[in-house]
């Protein structure tokens, strides 16, 4: 289901716990007010959080992915941010020989007492996906698309490598 | 050789022109070469900004294009006042907006690429203070002073970036440096009435009144400061200070270039003593002949 | 004596004590090679090494988990090899390391290209001075090792084995770092440009797995998840999304691994350029970690350790 | 799979800005549902009757609830479909209040937002499957992390419930802040008369084992099974011999060192029992300023104690001890007022803490409880006093309201003019805050009867003039400048957190806030509980209290202790990771990125190697399941696949975009 109407873009939030999921409640108690787009999935850590989840969310056309977890050193489970920074910076710096927008994808850190400080995030984030529109497709779409795309297959545009 | 460009503000060739004089005298001695900005205009004082902040600060911003100009990015002003107003153009332009409008007003825009310093910063942090001292010729050994820095020469301390905002110590130590006893003035960033010694004279006598005071409690001889309003609402304002006050105080007003000048042995001539109004020879009299000081 | 008896010597010393010794022979044409597991000495005969043995033999290694073998290394490989020593997925004490001094393998790929027609089978290949000549029905074609050189090779910073039990051949001074320029012409498109290259060269995959097969670090074996409903990562939909989706599951367990031998993109039957997404990857694990797979023993994979301040790790601080 | 779907509308909190009914309506489009309605209060009893009833007459074997953060009614959800006869892990929620209805404010975009929160939990659901606790034995031993008056309240009241106890204090003795002061507010009785009887209690309790000089050096464990290191600092003195007779203290040279008890405004010997109240009355030697170990001569203190319990060679000393449960009780340190240029940054000596003031006006202090001034010994006539110095300024980073300078101002004031009847006070201050038990008419009197003089204002500089101090500051009430002449400045510092909370919540994984105060589980449900189970806090380490609150958060903390103790057995959260070991390759690598050494390596009947997890020491975190290429080891209740559920709930792929 694409973001449900032109107001709103499709953003995916993965948020541990104990911090970030935190401070968006208390975002939420200090009716800190957001825009709407982003869906948020509890994660214990941001340690469980895999790169692939993200690249999954994209690949299936979000258009936006935000991940926060707790600040360096306050981990709840002690490491797993530390753990997670390693993989979401690879991931962060990957993106782009994809041709995926690599600022459709951001990792911060929110503590539970930042409500403020999410509100600001989201906020932020929200305005970047509007400014870079819906996330191109890496499936065509129209059945026309495909057609084109298998002619174009069957010739073999070839990599700059073997051209 | 350092190169500076030069900004010698209105009050340089008026009321403190020994400031100016004594500025480029002892900068020449301490081999800091003064550039004079090229047709450079009025700051716009304390007025402007009270009117207008974007045409203050264009005002400024010419003075700033003038010396991008020169292809030079430092430029050196001895007064406070003026210093604050290229400081503050310069900050405030740090947002394209306002950049924007204030370049508008410009027949050359500012890029704001210059950063300005006063020349007591530039003294400070660029001569080494070794050099000095080894150039000092008279020591001013015996004399007691009291530094007194004003209220803006530190102040923001997120635009002037220069010092302590409470307790600026570089006329402090370059006093010490120079020989001079220097007293621990309390007061050194209070306000000495600025502009007001015109329309409101009494709020000026209250508070210079204060600095003379504190001045001649922890037992100086003499102040130094760095600005011009200062030294003129301390020097020329002294007698009608003890009108109003009824007191008597007889304690002269140096700009620290002139003692600077003095203890590097500069010509009397370019460093105007003959300019201040309270006698400055009984203070200058404490200052021990080199025979005696060693 | 040649580069070859000295291989063949120093295996038959060791034979006895192995199971097997991997290495390479002639295929079903004199052009192409294929793995040879050398467990007599009369399967020695057959050992081939030079410009036409492609195959990184390191794949084999963890299938011989508790077994005691040897394999020939040329210096690519035995990136490969360390890498599998540092996640211990092999034991040093359960392997015998025949190191070669390598001077460049060919692509069949470019090879093919060169030649004037689809060769199918060749009829006899000489190797000699700076180039082989290919005789296909009949007719013979000369051509020259530079310009069918694999692009592995045109880099290639350790041309001998970094780590063996035996070395043989002439060791030679490593070329400096360098960078392919189709890798750098690609990576200057612009997001668009590459999306679309992506979905093109996609939509080609037949989901072989040939890239995954070959791969040395892929131990994973039966249980990739590429294959598996629990966890269900992928679907069968054959479209570029999902087939991306599969060379990003594939980069991404080989982030911090991945010692760019170039079995993937060898393997893969429709030609997609693989090594495009292996080298970006490797290069911002060398900026951030300054870390190189089987660049050295005794490293730690970046992405299983941390550092509490990581200096090169901007984190964006809003 | 049979799911029912359960709509809160909090009152007004969710239906205002979210259209229950239709969410609900949408929710029986989803697959597997059977059952969808809206409901007033889910978490009410009519509204978790209506669930359980529900369960039972639909035949349910799932549940999903929308209304607020998980974080604060799943619990309350999981019993509810527990006492339905569900396991409690087949039940999910969905946070339409703090993520929806709270922040957005457009109902059609808020109820389209709570129809794919739902559509997501249900898609979860539809992959959960029951999970049953592991029950394992506790520790029944407390370790209390601080000897101030929280850790001792809480030491005392875990001891009196029966359980054995570990106090640990930084310091030479316990008793903490509390023990520096002289008075205390709102009643100005004695602090030590209050405190000492509690501090001796601490000694004499046969259950408490009290370590002093001791720092917590490592935690490992869980709840209920906690291996806590404790570095014992070398003291010098062989404490099992020393009577506290105080002998070395008088024959000690070495007297250059300032005494941080008196808050250094005398110096103290070098071998030293820091007052005469401490606990345990033991000397022990300042090895910075002790001329035999810097210098390698003297040894005057060996020479004279009857007992010879001097012991030069003495070393540092790691105890390790197994605790159930752990206090921390660290307390809090005074701001630095040097951060504010205006007070003169030190230049001054009668600009003095109200800590140190607190000291000049003790009977036990460095003057005898005459007041005299740092610079000349003489007695204060003008006593300036200036609170928020480091308390709601954001310049200084400290926002925050510190909630006892105010009352400790008034009663310093008022023990002022006892001290020295003609003496005046004048107290700059930006409002008086003083809500509890008679703590507002105690500043009443400050200013009514013993005519302090309060200034409604902040103090832009202090300087000298003659041997007096001028205090100038607003008086935003006449709307005046006002200058006073003081004899004394006392600052009214706040509190911060104390140096090394950050450090020693890393070890006990409770996280610090913005400040260093640790946070605590929830603001009001949960004040002493932390995140981390079975770790709890009292006192002024989870944010500035004063000595009534600290107690009771003492007591409140011990409480939880003895209700955690009391279980003989613990349940351990099911919510672990799990091997597959059909699909483990024995690689290793959870093994090497678990933080809490909860996975080993076993050998299966083929002796090939296998991950294990031992579910106990298991914390939930999931970075192996991330690690582990072949998925092999799986996060229970936050598997890749209830994950991906949720992800192609929200994104769905080719494959299910047709689907509805």
């Amino acid at each position: 289901m694409p973001a449900q109407d032109v107001r709103e873009l499709r953003i995916v939030g993965f948020l541990c716990n104990w911090c970030s999921y935190g401070g968006a409640d208390t975002a939420g108690v200090g009716r800190f007010t957001q825009p709407t787009d982003l869906r948020i999935i509890r994660v214990p850590c941001s340690g469980r959080i895999d790169p692939l989840f993200i690249v999954r969310s994209l690949m299936n056309g979000a258009d936006g992915v935000l991940v926060s977890g707790c600040h360096p050193r306050d981990c709840h489970y002690a490491e797993g941010n530390f753990y997670a920074r390693r993989r979401l910076e690879m991931l962060k710096r990957f993106l782009p020989i994809t041709g995926i927008d690599a600022r459709r994808f951001e990792y911060t850190w929110v503590s539970a007492s930042e409500g403020q400080r999410w509100q600001h995030v989201v906020t932020e984030f929200t305005r970047r996906i509007h400014e870079l529109g819906p996330a191109p497709s890496f499936n065509p779409a129209s059945e026309a698309d495909w057609n084109a795309l298998a002619v174009q297959a069957s010739q073999g545009q070839g990599c700059p490598c073997h051209g | 050789m350092l190169k500076i460009a030069y900004y010698p503000g209105c009050s340089g060739q008026g009321t403190s022109l020994e400031y100016d004089s004594s500025t480029r005298a002892v900068c020449k001695a301490l081999g800091v070469e003064l550039v004079d900005v090229p047709d450079w205009s009025c700051c716009g004082s304390t007025p402007a900004h009270t009117v207008n902040h974007v045409l203050s600060s264009a005002l400024s911003a010419r003075n700033l294009a003038q010396v991008e100009v020169m292809g030079m990015d430092k430029v050196t002003t001895p007064c406070p006042s003026c210093l604050t107003n290229l400081r503050t153009a310069a900050h405030k332009m740090e947002d394209p907006e306002f950049k924007a409008k204030s370049n508008a007003l410009l027949d050359v825009p500012c890029n704001n690429t210059v950063d300005a310093q006063s020349v007591l910063q530039v003294l400070a942090e660029n001569v080494d203070p070794e050099l000095i001292k080894s150039k000092v010729v008279k020591p001013l050994t015996g004399i007691k002073i009291a530094c007194y820095y004003g209220c803006i020469m530190n102040r923001p301390p997120e635009v002037m970036k220069f010092d302590h905002h409470e307790n600026p110590m570089a006329m402090d130590n370059l006093m010490a440096l120079l020989g001079a006893e220097v007293v621990p003035f309390p007061l050194k960033v209070e306000c000495c009435g600025a502009s007001y010694g015109i329309p409101r004279g009494d709020i000026v006598h209250k508070l210079s009144g204060k600095l003379l005071d504190a001045g001649r409690d922890v037992g100086a001889d003499a102040f130094v400061t760095a600005c011009p309003l200062c030294q003129m609402n301390l020097d020329l304002r002294q007698r009608q200070i003890n009108d109003a006050l009824r007191e008597n105080f007889r304690i002269p007003v140096f700009y620290y270039t002139q003692l600077l000048g003095y203890a590097l042995g500069i010509d009397r001539a370019e460093l105007g003593f003959e300019k201040l109004c309270v006698d400055p020879r009984l203070a200058l009299g404490r200052i021990k002949q080199p025979a005696q000081a060693m | 004596m040649s580069q070859l008896d000295d291989l063949k010597t120093a295996i038959k010393s060791r034979l006895g004590e192995l199971e097997c010794v991997i290495g390479w022979e002639q295929g079903y044409d004199p052009l192409h090679a294929t793995p040879l597991f050398i467990r007599s000495e009369a399967d020695l005969d057959r050992l081939i090494i030079g410009p036409l043995a492609v195959h990184n033999l390191a794949t084999y290694l963890t299938g011989y988990k508790g077994k005691k073998v040897g394999v020939v290394v040329k210096g690519c490989d035995s990136k490969s090899v360390v890498q599998l020593l540092n996640e211990k997925l092999i034991n040093r004490d359960d392997v015998v390391i025949f190191g070669l001094c390598c001077d460049g393998v060919v692509s069949q790929r470019k090879i093919r290209a060169a030649l004037p027609a689809d060769p199918g089978f060749v009829e006899s290949v000489e190797i000699g001075g700076d180039g082989m000549t290919v005789t296909v029905a009949g007719q013979a074609a000369t051509l020259k090792f530079a310009d069918v050189q694999a692009d592995k090779c045109r880099i290639c910073t350790t041309p001998d084995a970094i780590v063996s039990d035996v070395l043989v051949g002439t060791a030679h001074t490593p070329a400096p770092a360098a960078s392919l320029a189709c890798q750098d012409e690609f990576e200057a498109k612009s997001d668009a440009e590459k999306l679309e290259f992506w979905q093109e060269t996609m939509s080609r995959c037949i989901r072989c797995y040939a890239c995954r097969n070959a791969c040395p670090m892929c131990v994973c074996r039966d249980y990739c998840i590429a294959t598996s409903r629990d966890p269900l990562w992928l679907s069968q939909d054959n479209t570029p999304a999902e087939n991306m989706m599969f060379q990003m599951v594939h980069v991404s367990h080989l982030a911090g691994r991945c010692t760019e031998c170039g079995e993937c993109e060898r393997a893969c039957p429709v030609d997609i350029p693989l090594m495009l997404l292996r080298r970006f990857m490797n290069k911002q694990v060398k900026d951030v970690f300054e870390h190189q797979a089987g660049a050295a023993l005794e490293q730690t994979p970046p992405l299983l350790t941390f550092k509490v301040e990581e200096e090169r790790i901007n984190e964006r601080g809003w | 799979m049979r799911i029912g779907v359960f709509i809160c509308h909090c009152g007004s909190n969710i239906a205002g800005t979210v259209d229950c009914p239709s969410v609900a309506a949408t929710a029986l489009k989803y697959p597997d549902v059977v059952f969808s309605t809206d409901t007033m209060y889910a978490c009410s009893e009519p509204g978790q009757d209506a669930i359980i009833q529900a369960v039972k007459e639909k035949n349910l074997d799932g549940v999903v609830v929308a209304s607020c953060t998980p974080r604060m009614h799943e619990q309350t959800f999981r019993r509810a479909v527990e006492r339905a006869g569900l396991n409690r892990y087949m039940f999910e929620m969905a946070n339409i209040r703090e993520h929806v209805s709270w922040i957005g404010k457009t109902k059609d975009l808020n109820t389209g937002k709570a129809s794919e929160l739902v559509r997501m939990a249900v898609e979860k659901l539809r992959r959960n499957r029951p999970l049953t606790a592991k029950r394992f034995e506790t520790t029944k031993r407390v370790l209390v992390i601080g000897g101030g008056v929280a850790g001792i309240q809480a030491a005392l009241d875990c001891a009196d419930g029966g359980q054995e106890v570990v106090l640990v204090e930084r310091e030479q003795s316990i008793g903490g802040k509390m023990a520096k002061l002289d008075k205390t507010f709102p009643t100005v009785d004695c602090s030590s008369c209050v405190l000492g009887p509690k501090m001796v209690d601490i000694a004499q309790h046969p259950k408490i084992t009290l370590y002093t000089c001791s720092e917590v050096e490592s935690v490992g464990g869980y709840v209920g099974n906690f291996q806590v290191t404790v570095r014992r600092k070398a003291t010098y003195v062989d404490w099992t011999k020393c009577t506290g007779c105080g002998l070395c203290v008088e024959k000690c040279p070495s007297r250059k060192h300032p005494d941080p008890f008196n808050e250094n405004l005398c110096n103290a010997p070098s071998i030293n029992i820091p007052f005469p109240q401490a606990i345990p009355k033991k000397a022990a030697i300042n090895p910075v300023s002790c001329l035999m170990l810097t210098k390698g001569k003297c040894g005057a203190c060996a020479k004279v104690c009857p007992v010879k319990c001097i012991d030069f060679e003495q070393k540092d000393e790691l105890v390790t001890v197994d605790v159930g449960a752990i206090v921390v009780a660290t307390g809090y340190d005074l701001f630095d007022w040097h951060k504010y240029p205006q007070y003169g940054e030190g230049r001054y000596k009668d600009v003095i803490t109200s800590m140190q003031y607190e000291r000049l006006l003790s009977a036990s202090g460095p003057t005898g409880g005459h007041v005299k001034r740092p610079s000349d010994g003489k007695e204060p006539k003008n006593v300036v006093f200036i609170q928020c110095v480091g308390s709601r300024d954001k310049s200084v980073n400290r926002p925050y309201c510190s909630g006892f300078c105010c009352m400790y101002t008034a009663k310093q004031a008022i023990l002022t003019k006892d001290h020295i009847p003609d003496s005046q006070s004048y107290v700059f201050y930006m409002d008086i805050r003083s809500p509890g038990k008679l703590y507002d008419e105690f500043t009443r009197r400050a200013m009514e009867e013993y005519g302090a003089q309060y200034v409604r204002g902040r103090v832009a500089m202090i300087y000298p003039k003659g041997d007096k101090l001028i205090v100038r500051g607003a008086d935003t009430l006449a709307g005046t400048q006002v200058e006073v002449p003081a004899d004394l400045v006392v600052l009214a510092v706040g509190a911060e957190a104390a140096k090394g909370a950050v450090q020693l919540g890393e070890k006990l994984r409770v996280a610090p806030d913005q400040y260093g105060f640790f946070v605590e589980s929830h603001p009001k449900l949960k004040p002493v509980e932390t995140n981390t189970a079975g770790v709890f806090l009292a006192g002024a380490c989870q944010g500035p209290k004063d000595i009534p609150a600290s107690v009771g958060q003492g007591s409140a903390a011990a409480a939880k202790v003895l209700g955690l103790l009391s279980k003989a057995m613990l349940e351990s959260d099911p919510a672990v990771s799990r091997v597959n070991p059909a699909r483990c390759v024995g690689c290793g690598k959870c093994i090497q990125t678990c933080p809490f050494g909860a996975i080993k390596e076993v050998q299966d009947r083929f002796g090939n190697p296998k991950a294990e997890v031992i579910d106990t020491v298991c914390q939930g975190c999931g970075i192996c399941t991330v690690t582990c290429p072949q998925g092999a080891i799986q996060l229970e209740h936050f598997t890749d696949n209830q994950i991906l559920a949720e992800v192609n709930a929200l994104c769905p792929p080719k494959m299910f975009a047709n689907y509805e």
